[in-house]
C-alpha cells in the first residue's frame, strides 16, 4: 500500500497543489456568491435559476470550470487530512488513511467528470 | 501527540554504540502559536473535501432535472449550510493568504529556463490572479455578466 | 543590552546514559554579565557549577552549527541567542526530534547518513579531465552572478538541525530525510555547473524525501541562517515532479 | 579493551587540511582506505569561521613572482623561499579545483571568479564567497569528501597519541568521545591537521576546539615545533568576545578610526605607509596599541577599543561583499555597520609556528605528515599575509595526502602487537584520569591562570623582562596540570575529560610559546620586543626549533631556505 503510494505521489502532489491554488481562486468567488450572497438574499435568487444555471454549466468551459469545482478541493482536502493524520502520529495507519482518502477524491473526481456530462 | 517523538526519528541506521534517550518533543508541541496555524491550515483540508461533494451534489442535481435543482438550490439557505460557507469563505482566505502570499512566491522553479523573480513581484501576480478570477466568478454567477 | 549584572535561573536538561533511566532536569543560578548568550550561561554552569555538564559548541560566532539546544521550547542556536530576550528563568533542553546521547548532546548519525542520500556534490557527465572544453583557462567553469544566486540562498546551512527539532514530519516519520538535506540537494540540482539532477530527482521521489513534506514551514522559521529550507524542499518538489513528468514523455528520464 | 582498525593512511583533523589530504589520497589511490579522525564532525572544524579570502593568482595583472614576494616580505624574511615558490604556483590550480567542487565563489558579471584586495597583498588575488570563505572551503570540501567510499570517518573521536614504532608513525591512539572507548587506528603514515592553538590565550577569533593538540601530540613524540613565538594578531575582533570582522572590510574600502575620528593609519606614521588600512596585520595591530598607549583609543561599555568604519560603503555593498559582518556586528555588539562603526581591537588570530615540516609537508618522523595551521612549512615565516593560510591548507593538503600515500606503498604495516599494546597503556592513563578527584587543580582556573600569562607576556608588545616571568609561568603551570581534579566519571561524552586532555595540550603548547619568544633578541613580524625595536638578520635569521624536555623546552636553530629574494627593510 504504501509503495504504491509512494509510485503516485507525483501525481498526488500535482493534484494537491492545483487543489491548493486553483482550487482556492474557484472556490473563493463561488463561496461569496453561491454560499453566502444569494442564500443571504443579497443577490436575487434568479442569477442563478434552472435556465441560467445550465446556461452557464452546459457549454464547455462552465463544465470545466465546474470540474474543476468539484474535483480539485477533493485532492486538497484528501492530501491535507493524510498529512494531519500523519503528524498525529500517523505513520503505521498511514497506508489505509492514505489510500482511503485518495479513494474518496478519485471517487469523488470520478462522479464529477459524469455528473459535468450528464449536464 | 505529546510527549516523546517516534523514537525511531531521526535515530542512526546502524544502531547506535551508546544507549539513548528517546528524541523528545515539547510536550505541547501542536500548542506553540505558529503550528497551531500550521493544524488549522492543515485542517482547511476537510471543509475543501465537504465542499467538493457538496458542489458535486448540486452539479448532480442540475444535470437531474429543474425540480431537483431547485430544491438543491433552495436548500442552501438552510443556516447550517450557511454557517458551513462561512467557514468555508474563512478557510479558502485562509488557505489563499498562505499559499499565494507567503508560499508560492518563494517556490519559483530555480536553475531551469524561467527567470527567477523578486518574490513581490510573483506574489503581486498570484493574488492579481486571485482577485480577478474571484470578480470574474462573482460577476458570473450573480448575473452581471453573461 | 540590559545595563548590569542580574543572576537568572537555568534549567537543564541531564542524562547520562550510564546511570539514568530517563532525562531529568537540574537548576542552576547563573550570575550573568550584559551582553551575554544563552550559550555563556551554559558554559558558566559546565566551568563553574558542573563540570559535568556535557553540550557541543566551538565557534561562538553562529557559523559552526554545533551549539543548537531548545530554549524555553524553541530550537535555537545558543550563540547567537541573547539572554536579553528571556526572564529571569530559562530551560535549555537538547534538541527536540533526535536521540540523547547525554545531557545536551543529541546523536546526530542519523542526520549524517540522510546528509550524504542526496548526492551533495557536483556531478558532471564527464570527469575533469575530459571536460576541459567547458573550463576557462584558469581551470573554473563560467557562472554569473544570477546562476550563483539562484542557490546561493541555500548553500548558507550550517547543519545545526534546528529545521529537524521544528518540523513535525520529522518527529513522525523516521525515513524522512528532513529540511536540510533535501535544501542541500536541492542546492546541487540548481547550481549551473551541475548536471546530475536527474539522479538526485531520483532520491527525491524516493521514500521519505521530498513529498513528505506537508509545508509547516517551522523550518524556515527556526533557521538562524535564512537558508528558507521550506522553499528549498517546495522547489525540489517542483523539480521531482517536472522530471517524473519529462520521464512519461520521453522514456528512459529526458533529462 | 582497545579496538584495532587498520587503514593506509590516519588522518588526524578534518579541517580544510584533512579534508583535503584525504581526498587527495582517495583520488590517488581509489583502494588505498584512508581514515579521518576528528574530535568534532568535520563541518564543525574551525576552517568554517574564516571569512575574508583564499589567495592564488588570478588576474592577468598578476603572477607568482608578485605573489611570492609579498609572501616573502609579508614574513620578514624568514619564510622559506623554495616553500614559497611552491605555494604561488600550486595556489590558483587549488582554488580553481574547489570551484570545480561548487565552491560558491563570488562571481564577475563575465562568469569568472572575483577577487579582493588583502593586507599585505600588493594586487587583488584574494578569491572570496562574500565573506564566508572558510564556511564554503570547509562544506564544499566536506561534501566532496562524501563521494569517495575509500574514506572511514572516526568522527567525535579525541586523538591523545601517536603510535610509533622504531622511530615511524604508524598510527593513533584515540578516544571515541561518544563511547569512552579507546581506540587503535593503525596506518601506515599519519597526517596531522588539527589546526592552531589560539586559545592559550584569552582573547581570540578562534573556538574552543583550537587547543594546540597536533602540535602538542607531535612534540611529545620529539619532533621540534618550529617558530612558536610568531603569534598574529588580527587587528579587528570585537570587544568581548574576539569574533573576527575580516580584513576584507579593510579590502572593500573600510577604515580604521580613533577616539577623534581620525584615520590614524593614514595620518600618522605607523610604518604601515600609504597602503594605510591595507597593510599587513602585525603592523596595523601595532599601531592600534600605539593608539591606545597615546590615549586615543575609545573606552566605553565595550572596553579600550578602536573602531572599524564601514559606513561610507552603503548598504548596498556591504550586503553584497559584507553581509556577515553586518550580522556579527549586529548580533554581537549590537552595531550595525551601515550606520555605525564597529568596536575592534587586536586580537590572538593565528599561529605561524607549529610542527616542523618541509615543502613535501613532512615531518622529522618517518610517517609523519603535518599540514595547515598545526603545521609549520615556514610559509608565513614571522607574519602570514590574510587569505594565504587557507590556500595553504589546501595546497599542503595536498602535498600531504598525495606524500604520504607515496610513502605508505613502501613501508610496512607495522606490528599490531606492539602498537596496540602502546594504545593500551595510552588508554589505561586517560582513565586514570577520569573522574579522578586525586589532584586539586580545577580546568577552568588553571585554563585561566594559563591565559592571564600569555596574554600578559606574549601580546602584541612584548619585553625580556614580561616573557621571562611568563616563561616561568607557563613552566609551573605545565607542572600543576599534571595534578587535575575532574569529577566526572561517566564515559558517555566525558567533556570533562576531553577538556582536560586539551589543556594539557595547550600547556605544552603554550611553554613552548613563551620560551621561544624570550629567547628571541630581535623585533620581527609579529615578534615585536621594545627592548630590541629592530630586525637583526646578523643573530636571528633563523627558525627557532623547540625540542621537548621534561624541564621545559630545549631550543635549537635551522636555517631559513633563502632565495633570489634578497632580506630588506620592510616598508610599505
Ligand atoms: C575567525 C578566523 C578567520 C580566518 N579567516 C581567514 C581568511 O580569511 N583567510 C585565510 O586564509 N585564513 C583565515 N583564517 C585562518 C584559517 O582559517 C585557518 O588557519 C585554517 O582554517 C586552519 O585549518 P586547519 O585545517 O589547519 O584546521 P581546523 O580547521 O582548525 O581543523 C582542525 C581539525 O582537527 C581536528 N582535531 C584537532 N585536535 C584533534 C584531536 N586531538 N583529535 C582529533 N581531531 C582533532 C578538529 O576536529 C578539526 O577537524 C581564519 C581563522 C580564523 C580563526
Ligand atoms: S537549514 Fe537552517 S536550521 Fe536547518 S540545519 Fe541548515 S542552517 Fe540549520
Ligand atoms: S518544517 Fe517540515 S514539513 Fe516541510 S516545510 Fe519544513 S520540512
Ligand atoms: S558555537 Fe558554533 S554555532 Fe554556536
Amino acid at each position: 500500500m504504501k509503495q504504491l503510494l509512494l509510485k503516485i505521489e507525483p501525481i498526488i502532489w500535482l493534484l494537491f497543489g492545483a487543489g491548493l491554488s486553483i482550487g482556492t481562486m474557484l472556490l473563493t468567488g463561488f463561496v461569496l456568491v453561491v454560499g453566502l450572497a444569494i442564500p443571504l438574499g443579497w443577490v436575487p435568487a434568479d442569477a442563478l435559476d434552472y435556465e441560467r444555471a445550465h446556461a452557464l454549466a452546459s457549454n464547455l468551459i462552465g463544465r470545466l470550470f465546474l470540474l474543476g469545482l468539484i474535483a480539485l478541493p477533493l485532492w486538497k482536502g484528501a492530501h491535507h487530512l493524510r498529512s494531519i493524520s500523519l503528524d498525529f502520529g500517523g505513520e503505521s495507519r498511514d497506508g489505509a488513511v492514505g489510500s482511503l482518502l485518495y479513494l474518496l477524491a478519485a471517487a469523488g473526481s470520478v462522479a464529477g467528470i459524469v455528473a459535468v456530462i450528464r449536464i | 501527540m505529546a510527549g516523546a517523538a517516534h523514537p525511531e526519528a531521526m535515530a542512526p541506521r546502524k544502531k547506535g554504540p551508546t544507549r539513548t534517550a528517546p528524541p523528545m518533543m515539547p510536550s505541547s508541541w501542536w500548542s506553540a502559536p505558529r503550528i497551531r496555524i500550521y493544524l488549522l491550515f492543515g485542517a482547511t483540508g476537510l471543509v475543501y473535501l465537504l465542499a467538493g461533494f457538496l458542489i458535486l451534489r448540486l452539479a448532480w442535481a442540475l444535470g437531474s432535472n429543474p425540480m431537483a435543482w431547485q430544491s438543491a438550490f433552495d436548500g442552501l439557505s438552510n443556516p447550517l449550510y450557511v454557517i458551513f460557507h462561512l467557514i468555508l469563505l474563512v478557510s479558502v482566505l485562509g488557505v489563499g493568504i498562505r499559499a499565494f502570499v507567503r508560499m508560492m512566491p518563494k517556490m519559483q522553479p530555480r536553475g531551469g529556463p524561467l527567470p527567477v523573480l523578486p518574490p513581490a513581484v510573483v506574489r503581486g501576480a498570484i493574488c492579481g490572479l486571485w482577485a480577478g478570477i474571484t470578480l470574474f466568478m462573482v460577476l458570473v454567477l450573480s448575473g452581471a455578466i453573461f | 543590552m540590559s545595563e548590569g549584572k542580574k543572576t537568572i535561573k537555568l534549567e537543564i536538561t541531564r542524562f547520562d546514559p550510564d546511570v539514568d533511566e530517563v532525562p531529568k532536569t537540574e537548576e542552576y543560578e547563573v550570575p550573568t554579565e550584559p551582553g551575554w548568550k544563552v550559550l555563556d550561561a551554559v558554559n558558566y554552569v559546565k566551568d563553574h557549577l558542573d563540570p559535568s555538564l556535557s553540550h557541543r559548541w566551538s565557534c561562538r560566532m553562529a557559523v559552526c552549527g554545533s551549539c543548537g539546544m531548545m530554549v524555553n521550547g524553541e530550537p535555537k542556536l545558543t550563540c547567537k541567542t541573547s539572554l536579553d530576550e528571556y526572564g529571569d528563568s530559562i530551560k535549555v533542553e537538547p534538541l527536540a526530534n533526535f536521540p540523547i546521547v547525554r545531557d545536551l548532546v543529541v546523536e546526530i548519525d542519523g542526520f549524517m547518513d540522510k546528509f550524504k542520500s542526496v548526492k551533495p556534490w557536483i556531478i558532471r557527465a564527464k570527469e575533469r579531465a575530459e571536460d576541459m572544453e567547458n573550463l576557462n583557462e584558469r581551470g573554473t567553469y563560467s557562472q554569473s552572478p544570477d546562476e550563483l544566486s539562484a542557490f546561493k540562498q541555500f548553500s548558507m546551512c550550517i547543519n545545526c538541525l534546528l529545521c529537524y527539532s521544528a518540523c513535525p514530519v520529522v518527529a513522525n516519520e523516521p525515513e524522512f530525510i528532513g529540511p536540510a538535506a533535501i535544501a542541500l540537494g536541492h542546492r546541487y540540482n540548481t547550481d549551473s555547473r551541475d548536471e546530475g539532477a536527474a539522479e538526485r530527482n531520483e532520491v527525491f521521489r524516493g521514500e521519505g524525501t521530498v513529498f513528505s513534506c506537508s509545508f509547516a514551514n517551522e523550518c524556515s522559521e527556526v533557521c538562524p541562517k535564512n537558508v528558507d529550507p521550506a522553499s528549498a524542499v517546495n522547489q525540489a518538489k517542483l523539480g521531482a515532479v517536472v522530471d517524473w513528468a519529462k520521464g512519461l514523455i520521453l522514456p528512459r528520464g529526458g533529462a | 579493551m582497545v579496538q584495532v582498525s587498520r587503514h593506509d593512511i590516519v588522518i588526524v583533523g578534518g579541517g580544510g587540511a584533512g579534508l583535503r589530504a584525504a581526498i587527495a589520497a582517495a583520488e590517488a589511490n581509489p583502494k588505498a582506505s584512508i581514515a579521518l579522525v576528528s574530535k568534532v564532525y568535520p563541518m564543525r572544524s574551525h576552517t568554517v569561521s574564516a571569512e575574508g579570502g583564499a589567495a592564488a593568482v588570478a588576474r592577468d595583472d598578476d603572477n607568482f613572482e608578485l605573489h611570492g614576494f609579498d609572501t616573502v616580505k609579508g614574513s620578514d624574511f624568514i619564510g622559506d623561499q623554495n616553500v614559497i615558490e611552491y605555494f604561488v604556483e600550486q595556489a590558483p590550480k587549488e582554488l580553481a579545483l574547489l570551484e570545480n567542487w561548487g565552491c560558491p565563489w563570488s562571481r564577475e558579471e563575465d562568469g569568472t571568479v572575483s577577487t579582493r584586495a588583502f593586507g599585505g597583498m600588493t594586487i587583488k588575488r584574494t578569491w572570496f564567497a562574500t565573506d564566508k570563505v572558510g564556511f564554503h572551503m570547509l562544506h564544499s570540501l566536506f561534501q566532496q569528501s562524501m563521494r569517495y567510499e575509500n574514506i572511514v570517518r572516526y568522527d567525535e573521536f579525541f586523538v591523545t597519541k601517536l603510535l610509533t614504532e622504531n622511530g615511524a608513525c604508524k598510527g593513533v591512539a584515540a578516544l571515541e568521545i561518544r563511547t569512552g572507548d579507546y581506540h587503535a587506528i593503525l596506518g601506515r603514515a599519519v597526517i596531522l591537521a588539527t589546526g592552531g592553538a589560539g586559545k592559550v590565550f584569552p582573547f581570540t577569533t578562534n573556538g574552543a576546539i583550537k587547543t594546540g593538540d597536533g602540535m602538542a601530540l607531535a612534540y611529545r613524540e620529539g619532533v621540534a615545533l618550529k617558530d612558536m613565538e610568531f603569534v598574529q594578531y588580527h587587528p579587528t575582533g570585537l570587544p568581548g568576545t574576539g569574533i573576527l570582522i575580516t580584513e576584507a572590510s579593510r579590502g572593500e574600502g573600510g577604515y580604521l578610526r580613533n577616539k577623534d575620528g581620525d584615520r590614524f593609519l593614514v595620518d600618522y606614521d605607523y610604518g604601515v605607509g600609504k597602503k594605510a588600512e591595507l597593510g599587513p596585520r602585525d603592523m596595523i595591530s601595532r599601531a592600534i596599541i600605539q593608539e591606545f598607549e597615546a590615549g586615543r583609543g575609545i573606552d566605553d561599555e565595550h572596553g579600550l577599543h578602536a573602531s572599524l568604519d564601514l559606513t561610507h560603503l552603503g548598504e548596498a555593498h556591504i550586503m553584497a561583499k559584507l553581509p556577515f559582518v553586518r550580522e556579527l556586528a549586529r548580533t554581537y555588539v549590537g552595531v550595525d555597520p551601515v550606520h555605525q562603526h564597529i568596536p575592534i581591537r587586536p586580537v590572538v588570530h593565528y599561529m605561524m609556528g607549529g610542527v616542523d615540516t618541509n615543502i613535501r609537508a613532512e615531518t622529522d618522523m618517518p610517517g609523519l605528515y603535518a599540514a595547515g595551521e598545526v603545521a609549520c612549512g615556514s610559509l608565513n615565516g614571522a607574519n602570514r599575509l590574510g587569505s594565504n593560510s587557507l590556500t595553504e591548507c589546501l595546497v599542503f593538503g595536498n602535498s600531504a595526502g598525495v606524500h604520504s600515500l607515496e610513502y605508505a606503498s613502501g613501508t610496512n604495516e607495522g606490528n599490531e602487537a606492539s602498537l596496540r599494546a602502546q594504545a593500551e597503556e595510552e588508554a589505561a592513563r586517560v582513565d586514570s584520569l577520569r573522574g579522578s578527584k586525586q589532584g586539586d587543580e580545577k580546568i577552568a582556573d588553571l585554563r585561566v591562570e594559563m591565559n592571564r600569562v600569555m596574554e600578559a607576556g606574549c601580546g602584541v608588545y612584548r619585553e625580556q623582562e614580561t616573557m621571562k616571568i611568563a616563561e616561568k609561568g607557563m613552566h609551573e603551570i605545565r607542572k600543576r596540570a599534571s595534578s587535575l581534579h575532574l569529577q566526572d566519571s561517566s564515559k558517555v561524552f566525558n567533556t570533562e575529560l576531553v577538556a582536560a586532555l586539551e589543556l594539557m595540550n595547550m600547556v605544552e603548547v603554550a611553554e613552548t610559546l613563551a620560551v621561544s619568544a624570550a629567547h628571541r633578541k630581535e623585533s620581527r613580524g609579529a615578534h615585536t620586543c621594545r627592548d630590541f625595536p629592530h630586525r637583526d638578520d646578523q643573530e636571528y635569521l633563523y627558525h627557532t626549533m623547540a625540542y621537548r624536555t621534561e624541564d621545559g623546552p630545549r631550543l635549537d636553530r635551522k636555517d631559513v631556505a633563502l632565495g633570489h629574494w634578497e632580506p630588506q627593510e620592510r616598508k610599505y
